[in-house]
């Protein structure tokens, strides 16, 4: 996790929201995913490990905006996606607690757990998933490569 | 938004179809279907997954929950037509073997 | 048009979109405003009236950014979009060419122009609309009230 | 997106269904139907917008256009079914009374 943080305002194609952390705010996430996948070819596998992949992470970013803060107190999260030529990358920026946990360390519970399974799930389906604490914001990067399937 | 269509057949064996994506907000309402079902003495229970596009792993922590409800009552939960994208997340997490997918919902109770 | 340039930041349950600024972004704008809509009640005139206003606004930006440009050549707009408790408001933005015209005298066209209604239909449907171009970008303030219908 | 169904009845009368939302990119293909219809000698053309969410000002241009081809043929456009939403879309414009809303695509051409 030392490599440098990727740049992404070079890529014109790029899609970038800011919204609440509110649960519904998944849904209009899936929507600018689904208008990633009408403006560019991306084969049913990658799209499945990407849509998959954001929402894991979304959903915790939204967990944990909810736990210890009242509704409507303006807990908020950003999002950039884009397809570029190799790759699908999504990245998404909160200002919530930081996240206490070993990343390497996230593997799949056992087969009748009801939970844990987030993190495990998105790092087996991305090429690359990384986490950074950066003044003050969790940082997630995230890397479906568009080379094979 | 996701519906769900729930259903008793008359061999006893529930329907759960759930419509739509079945993340974090949809996985509580059907963590709450299944257990309405076995306290109402449902324990054979058919979650067809014929009109869902999307599963996450709150919807997948909600099947796991609905199979031990039901297996602790003597029954069983069985997952029928599921699509490729959704078999995908099933492989990835491993719950494939015990979320073995059945092609039909009339069917998935024959073994 | 020399009210002061409304502050959207305070506005904690806003949605910000930046994007390419293409014809098919247009069904993702839907879908947020659709977001907006199932978090707040709205009435069906006061949505219908900011729905079409946002199109015919971005619709213009779409337009004007392809005229002149080859496609893929990274025109870019972004778009603010809230319910406040007594307003509706959009704002957008883009770095496209100024707009030669005087929004005050965007008049409905003849019953059978074939266009030539846009901003008319904006200005009829809104209860406020101001353009402004501020350091090399146009900037559009769009309020529908939410006290009658 | 949006998509049309057109069907030309035993009366001769082209019935054009736009369904979804008519703007800036279906409004152009909906002018392209309006007009092969007509060079295919249908002048008298219903819209049915009963499955029309949504039309902004190209939408209501490429109405205008078909009328004006329609009647140029010797035909006329009606617009059928619309709804509340549309109606006002119609009248911040003024465009409801020569774009005048019939209740039924059967009965659109009674007078
Ligand atoms: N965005 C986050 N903020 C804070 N903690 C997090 C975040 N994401 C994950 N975590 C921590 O990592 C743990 C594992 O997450 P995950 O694998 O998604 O499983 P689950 O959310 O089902 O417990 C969480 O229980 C939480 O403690
Ligand atoms: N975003 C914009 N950039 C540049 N010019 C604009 C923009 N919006 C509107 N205009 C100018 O205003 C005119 C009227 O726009 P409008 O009322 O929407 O009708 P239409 O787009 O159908 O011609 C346009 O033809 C154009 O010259």
């Amino acid at each position: 996790m030392t490599d440098p943080v990727p740049d992404y305002t070079g890529r014109d194609g790029r899609l970038e929201l800011s919204a609440p952390a509110t649960p519904e705010i998944l849904e209009l996430v899936h929507a600018m995913m689904a208008h990633l996948w009408t403006t560019h070819e991306v084969t049913a596998q990658q799209r499945v490990r990407f849509e998959t992949s954001v929402i894991e992470i979304l959903g915790n970013i939204v967990e944990h905006a909810l736990v210890g803060s009242a509704p409507g107190d303006g807990r908020r999260f950003d999002i950039v996606l884009d397809v570029g030529r190799d790759d699908v990358v999504a990245r998404l920026g909160d200002n919530g607690i930081p996240v206490e946990m070993d990343l390497s360390k996230a593997t799949m519970p056992d087969e009748l757990a009801e939970d844990g399974r987030g993190l495990a799930l998105a790092k087996a389906a991305l090429d690359s998933l990384s986490y950074r604490r950066i003044d003050g914001r969790n940082l997630w990067d995230l890397v479906v490569l568009r080379g094979g399937s | 938004m996701t519906e769900f269509g729930v259903e008793t057949r008359a061999d006893g064996v529930g329907v759960v179809t759930p419509e739509g994506r079945l993340n974090m907000v949809s996985a509580r309402r059907l963590r709450e279907v299944l257990v309405g079902l076995v306290e109402r003495g449902t324990s054979r229970i058919v979650v067809d997954l014929g009109e869902t596009t999307f599963v996450d792993s709150s919807g997948l922590g909600a099947l796991i929950g609905g199979l031990k409800t039901a297996r602790q009552a003597g029954g069983d939960l069985r997952v029928a037509r599921v699509s490729p994208a959704v078999l995908s997340v099933f492989e990835l997490t491993n719950l494939d073997r015990i979320l073995r997918p059945r092609p039909s919902v009339d069917g998935a109770f024959d073994d």
